[in-house]
């Protein structure tokens, strides 16, 4: 380890002190932790402002009026008016930026339509007919079973959801039973996959606690350097 | 069935620009005009996410005005949210007019404030996701609360590289376990969450469901 | 010759005389119609205070314990009586006549009468009728219904301990006098002859406290409704029992020998300084009514009505002498009534103790056993890898695909994870990326995430110092795209014209790493670093019909594995390489030789990961075992109960 | 047209179809029950506890954009507020909604003020707060913390698109002792609700609120609608594997593989 700028070791010691005071959530609630987190919050709201404006306000709303085509002039022209409408949310005339919201809104429901379709419908129900193998030469009987068993997961846990009873009002939520059966199968592999997927947000977290205490001891051995060259 | 439009306006814009949009996803002569929507659409996410932040700003700012015991908090984040629109100004300010690269000194900002914080909070994960973990069967005692519990254990000693490598079998457990029952299981939440997507989606785009205040 | 002894001082006076010889008090009389009416002979009986209203006259609890007839007394059903049947719950003889209406009238016509026959007596001379003594302020009232009577006028009747009370508290004759101005100049249309509420009582209902307007007067109904509602005989069982208790505590005074009950007379309290709060003190003044009668310096049983205790709306005007313990019961019930519409702060929330400590303990533990392995840094070389690692085909993809690499091809890579997943990934990707820039590769980094470009930036940076990249030279930032699956369609179809400039301001095209490149396909790599398998799976599903898949590789956190896995295991396979979490990225350095981070960090993870199984294993199973115990407690003791 | 966009749009017209035809053809007595789900039911408990203690419930609605499938989470999460805003119209504090996106924040303030306006309670001095409390995931998980931190919140619902600093969140409520009700679309983040949460909602359960809470006839319809598309994928599962065995593959690979 070598010596470093001192901006660089300022830096550094003002990440060493806000990894301290964020440890200290675990004692319990405390002003420092909450004066870290205020200060997190001002600076990533203003980073994020800076990056809208400079990545998307400026190449796609100011910049087309003067250097853009004719079509994206008139694009950039017409987006002025809902985009003006939007700051009235904040206004005590709040009901006039509802038709911007609106676009939004209809933008986002149609996204999550036409995304859950072609991005997760049809991928996955192509990926459950893919998992079945043929007995094929090559294929195993161990791959074929894993293959019907990742099948039977697929459709039992989607029939666990399945939110109807009985017809008749009044009757207590009874579901039928072949219904109620394969539901049970389908909630052993529910719990099997939050299962594998908590112990990878596990590993996430601990990589990130390892990364940490890292930091720590390196910028311990760099004041060292730094104070006691 | 009976809808009463508050704000007609509102809900045909919704139901107008959501068929286009959709439209654009399966009819391929639809796909500019989506394109044209999705870029309208980034913008006034961008123009709404600037109001936001006034909005986030004008909250604060009255909260430091009543003074309990959040009030100072309120002040720290106004100074730290002005202060950083400060140096993001002048770093585009130079990179406009000077051209010189800009966003150094925003980026020293993200470096050794943003970032050691937000991995720090993370870190701090480990701790509540044991605790977690480990007071679960307290709360729930049925069979699926101990599979889920063991499979956890499972996948932990599974991804274990050292002190193991004599039991073998262990990491080939945590293999098949994510790649056929999780898979499954996974590959079903996900069919289930599309059709509840879907549903959701479609009760937008006919006007039954109207948040924007319709 | 029978004699009357004076019920005021006791002396006695030989039959026939009106006034008792030593102390001028008016003695009662033997008139039998008189008795009748009010069973006792004492003229306190009464002789209750002028200021109170009749009713509430009747409650004064002095008084009302006289009148208890000694059980011969049928025929006039006194309001105590009424009072009694109201305790008892049964139906008060006529009081409980089926119509409201006419049992009011029946109340009404005692205390009317009561007062016509003391006016009469008063009008003739101011002798005092047998038991019926009313001060002449209480006939003047009478008077004052047939004419109309200047203030002044007034003032001059007024009986001289009132007009006396007057000047030393300076207060009643200003209110009086105002309430006469206000009384006589808006005729009262409510006030009718019969039935109407004597204008002093109006005046003591409604008093108007210093510094305020005054108080509209207290609205009579046309049949005195509101009178009979607020003294209605039928007292709530809580107030008649204070009755009750409030009788036992006072009816200990004196009164003349011989004619108090013997229970009564046990009850009297003995006499000591009386400090009764809010009222001036009055040394001269010696009680010559009720059962205090003779005992100096005690409450005035004619009281002024406690001028502060008067609220608007609803509150009744008179005193009630109430112990201290009832006064609690009726401020604890007013307490109760008004925090109805207060919402209540919920008081601070103490954690629990046990979740604390076993909060530290864990921590305790994972951050000393971690803390412990990263300084003493792995000991002896690398940890040799598990089986599991050699088996995972996804990082030697990887390895080959970048492998088959020359110089001066670009690669772009996609930096799409959180700054809190920074330490995982960064690890992760550090040996992928050295071997890129081993390969004297141009590097291009996008990103749909707002904080992607600075995090790209700092990856260069500190990861990868020891190759000083620069940007223009070596590689280019292209920032920010935003629009998530909309802004990966679009720069996959036209990424010129999506991103016309870099991330630093500078023009992107034009710099040598970009220079040939047109469109997606174009690129030698595509690389997407995510913690989140949707992102992971957006950016698949956008850019597949733009490049081809066996240029599409991942580096994928590890609570993205599980979800990302598939696209790398299926057939036909939609991404060509994949390296998962620290164990992934340490394979990859395994291949290349050259151990980066992940190498670092892996003893210390697989240490954290040991002490977590054993907390998460024996805290799992005692808090099992615990909730088992719980549970079948609590099917004892249903089944029990 | 390719074959994969028609078949999209034949499901699209299926789906509405068969909405429209479950609310038309509803029919009171024999209204179908729906399974019992623990979390809709202890949110009703919640919001009695509420109204009872005099104390405020808060609902948290993720930082999902609008611009993308997480959409569909935050849509799932305003309903879940409208209905809980008209439920708690009694109680002294209304509900405080926080959020992570600034078009989320619009509407949900939209929603309180529609909603309020429509039971009256719109005067009442303390209204409902939409805040935006953070931008980036981690600062609005950290700014949420300081208002499930407030004494007088006693319970969290938190309905909306999470990664996996809702742990953050659910540790937050535990340590207050209040209840939290959560629900997402995101994997992982469902993991970590399973695990920590007092009443998770598992998979697509979330889209279901409408449903539970508010028993509107376009959503009952829709959760119909669900459970008969659940049954055509599998049947179309099976008749791929079907065909698959036979050799016959190609067929749903080209139905289903390209979509432009």
């Amino acid at each position: 380890m070598s010596p470093i700028n001192l901006s660089d070791f300022i830096g550094l010691s003002l990440g060493f002190l806000f990894t301290l005071l964020v440890f200290s959530y675990i004692l319990g609630d405390n002003p420092l932790f909450r004066l870290a987190s205020h200060i997190f919050i001002g600076v990533t709201a203003g980073y994020v402002a800076i990056i809208t404006i400079n990545n998307v306000l400026v190449p796609r709303l100011f910049l087309p009026l003067f250097t853009g085509t004719r079509g994206e002039r008139l694009l950039s022209l017409m987006l002025f008016i809902p985009s003006l409408f939007l700051f009235m949310k904040i206004t005590p005339l709040r009901k006039a930026g509802n038709w911007s919201v609106a676009i939004l809104v209809g933008i986002g429901a149609a996204s999550a339509i036409g995304g859950a379709i072609t991005g997760t419908l049809f991928p996955q129900l192509l990926g459950t007919i893919n998992s079945f193998e043929t007995p094929t030469k090559s294929s195993t009987i161990f791959s074929i079973l894993n293959g019907l068993m990742t099948v039977l997961g697929t459709m039992t846990t989607l029939i666990y959801f399945h939110f109807g009873t009985g017809h008749m009002p009044g009757q207590t939520a009874r579901q039928r039973p072949l219904i109620k059966f394969l539901g049970k199968i389908g909630h052993f592999f529910i719990a099997v996959t939050l299962g594998v997927l908590f112990a990878g947000v596990y590993l996430s977290a601990l990589s990130a606690l390892v990364e940490r205490l890292s930091f720590i001891w390196d910028y311990l051995n760099q004041m060292q350097i730094q104070i006691l060259p | 069935m009976n809808i009463k439009f508050k704000t007609p306006f509102a809900t045909a814009v919704a139901i107008g620009v959501g068929v286009i949009v959709l439209a654009g996803y399966f009819i391929p002569g639809l796909i500019s005009l989506r394109f044209l929507f999705l870029r309208a659409g980034l913008v006034l996410a961008a123009v709404a996410l600037i109001v936001g932040i006034l909005n986030l700003f004008a909250v604060h700012f009255r909260k430091m005005a009543q003074n309990d015991d959040n009030s100072g908090y309120s002040l720290i984040l106004v100074f730290a949210l002005i202060a950083t629109l400060l140096i993001g100004f002048f770093d585009m300010f130079q990179s406009y007019m000077f051209g010189q690269p800009n966003f150094q000194t925003i980026s020293w900002l993200f470096t050794y404030i943003q970032l050691p914080i937000e991995t720090s909070l993370m870190a701090v994960m480990a701790v509540s996701l044991t605790y977690a973990a480990t007071r679960f069967l307290r709360r729930n005692l049925h069979t699926y609360a101990v599979i889920f519990f063991f499979i956890v254990l499972m996948v932990l000693i599974g991804t274990l590289s050292i002190f193991t490598p004599e039991v073998p079998f262990l990491s080939q457990i945590r293999q098949w376990i994510v790649q056929v029952p999780a898979l499954g299981g996974a590959r079903g939440l996900l069919l289930g969450i599309a059709l509840g997507t879907i549903a959701t989606g479609l009760r937008i785009l006919i006007g039954t469901d109207r948040p924007y205040g319709g | 010759m029978a004699e009357i002894q004076c019920p005021n001082c006791g002396k006695i006076n030989p039959e026939g005389k009106d006034v008792c010889d030593s102390c001028g008090f008016p003695l009662p009389s033997q008139s039998p119609s008189i008795n009748q009416e009010t069973p006792s002979t004492s003229p306190d009986a009464t002789d209750s205070p002028p200021d109170l209203p009749s009713d509430a006259q009747d409650l004064t609890p002095g008084e009302a314990q006289e009148d208890i007839p000694d059980g011969e007394d049928e025929g006039d059903e006194g309001w105590l009586d009424i009072l009694h049947a109201a305790e008892e719950g049964e139906e008060p003889g006529d009081l409980q006549t089926p119509s409201e209406e006419d049992e009011e009238k029946k109340e009404d016509t005692d205390w009317l009468k009561r007062i016509r026959a003391l006016d009469v007596e008063e009008e003739k001379g101011q002798e005092t009728p047998e038991g019926e003594t009313f001060p002449t302020w209480m006939s003047e009232v009478e008077g004052e219904e047939k004419v109309e009577k200047t203030p002044s006028e007034e003032k001059q009747e007024l009986p001289d301990w009132l007009q006396s009370e007057e000047e030393e508290t300076g207060e009643a004759e200003p209110i009086l006098s105002e309430k006469d101005e206000g009384e006589t100049a808006p005729p009262e249309p409510a006030q009718e002859e019969e039935g109407h509420f004597p204008s002093w009582l109006e005046e003591e209902e409604e008093p108007s406290p210093a510094g305020e307007g005054p108080i509209q007067p207290f609205e009579l109904d046309e049949d005195d409704e509101v009178i009979d509602d607020l003294f209605d005989e039928e007292l709530p069982s809580w107030l008649s029992s204070v009755d009750m208790e409030k009788e036992e505590a006072e009816t200990g005074d004196d009164i003349s020998p011989g004619e108090l009950p013997g229970w009564v007379e046990a009850m009297r309290p003995v006499v000591e300084s009386s400090d009764t709060s809010g009222l001036a003190e009055d040394e001269e003044y010696i009680e010559n009514y009720g059962p205090l009668a003779g005992i100096p310096s005690v409450l005035p049983a004619e009281a002024d009505i406690d001028q502060t205790s008067v609220e608007e709306g609803s509150k009744l005007s008179f005193e009630l002498q109430v112990s201290k313990t009832q006064k609690e019961y009726a401020s604890l019930l007013e307490n109760v009534i008004s925090r109805e519409g207060k919402a209540k702060p919920k008081g601070e929330v103490k954690p629990v103790a046990t979740q604390r400590v076993l909060r530290w303990l864990i921590a305790i533990v994972l951050i000393i056993s971690v803390g412990a392995s990263v300084i003493t840094g792995g000991g002896t070389g690398n940890p040799s890898p598990a089986g599991h690692q050699k088996d995972d085909p996804g990082p030697a993809a990887l390895y080959e695909m970048i492998d088959e690499m020359e110089a001066r091809d670009t690669a772009l890579i996609a930096f799409d994870y959180q700054p809190a997943l920074a330490g995982e990934l960064n690890a992760t990707a550090s040996g992928v990326v050295n071997h890129l820039l081993r390969q004297e590769s141009y590097l291009a980094f996008i990103s749909t995430q707002a904080t992607g470009p600075s995090l790209a930036e700092h990856f260069i940076t500190n990861t990868q110092s020891e190759f000083e990249y620069q940007h223009g030279r070596d590689y280019i930032n292209l920032g920010y795209i935003p629009g998530q699956a909309a802004g990966v369609l679009s720069f996959s179809i036209a990424p010129r014209e999506i991103v016309p400039i870099a991330f630093n301001g500078a023009n992107a095209w034009d710099s040598p790493p970009l220079k040939e490149i047109q469109t997606l396909s174009d690129f030698d790599l595509f690389l997407i670093i995510t913690d989140d398998p949707t992102t992971a799976r957006m950016w698949i599903e956008q850019v597949n019909p733009y490049i081809s898949r066996y240029k599409v590789a991942m580096i994928v956190s590890a609570q993205a594995e599980p979800l990302v896995r598939p696209y790398f295991q299926n057939s036909p396979q939609q991404i060509s390489g994949l390296a998962a979490g620290l164990p992934g990225g340490w394979a990859y350095e395994e291949l290349t030789g050259s151990p980066n981070l992940s190498s670092v960090f892996l003893f210390p993870l697989n240490v954290g990961i040991i002490v977590t199984i054993l907390t998460v294993f024996i805290g799992g199973l005692a808090n099992g075992i615990l909730n088992l115990i719980k549970q079948r407690k609590n099917k004892e003791k249903r089944g029990v109960s | 047209m390719t074959v994969t966009g028609f078949t999209g749009i034949v499901i699209i017209f299926l789906f509405l179809g068969s909405m429209f035809f479950f609310t038309l053809t509803r029919d009171q007595e024999k209204e179908k029950n729906l399974r019992q789900i623990p979390a809709f039911r202890r949110i009703k408990e919640v919001i009695g506890l509420t109204v009872e203690e005099g104390s405020q419930l808060h609902v948290s609605l993720g930082r999902g954009g609008f611009t993308s499938l997480q959409s569909a989470s935050a849509l799932a999460g305003l309903s879940i507020l409208q209905e809980i805003i008209k439920a708690s119209s009694v109680c002294d504090y209304p509900p405080v909604a926080t959020t992570g996106n600034a078009t989320i924040s619009f509407l949900a303030q939209d929603i309180i003020q529609g909603t309020s306006k429509a039971i009256s309670t719109e005067g009442h001095e303390r209204s409902s707060v939409g805040e935006l409390v953070g931008l980036t995931p981690f600062s609005y998980a950290v700014g949420t913390l300081t208002t499930i931190r407030e004494n007088r919140v006693s319970a969290n619902i938190l309905a909306g698109w999470y990664g996996n600093e809702i742990t953050w969140l659910t540790t937050a409520g535990e340590r207050q002792n209040s209840p939290t009700i959560a629900g997402t679309a995101q994997l992982p983040a469902q993991a970590i609700m399973y695990a920590s949460a007092s009443e998770p909602l598992i998979g697509e359960e979330i889209f279901a609120a409408g449903a539970y809470l508010g028993k509107k006839p376009m959503h009952v319809s829709s959760v119909k609608t669900q459970d008969i598309f659940r049954w055509i994928l599998v049947v179309l599962m099976i008749l791929g594997i079907v065909l698959k065995y036979l050799g016959m593959h190609d067929i749903f690979q080209s139905i289903l593989m390209g979509v432009s």
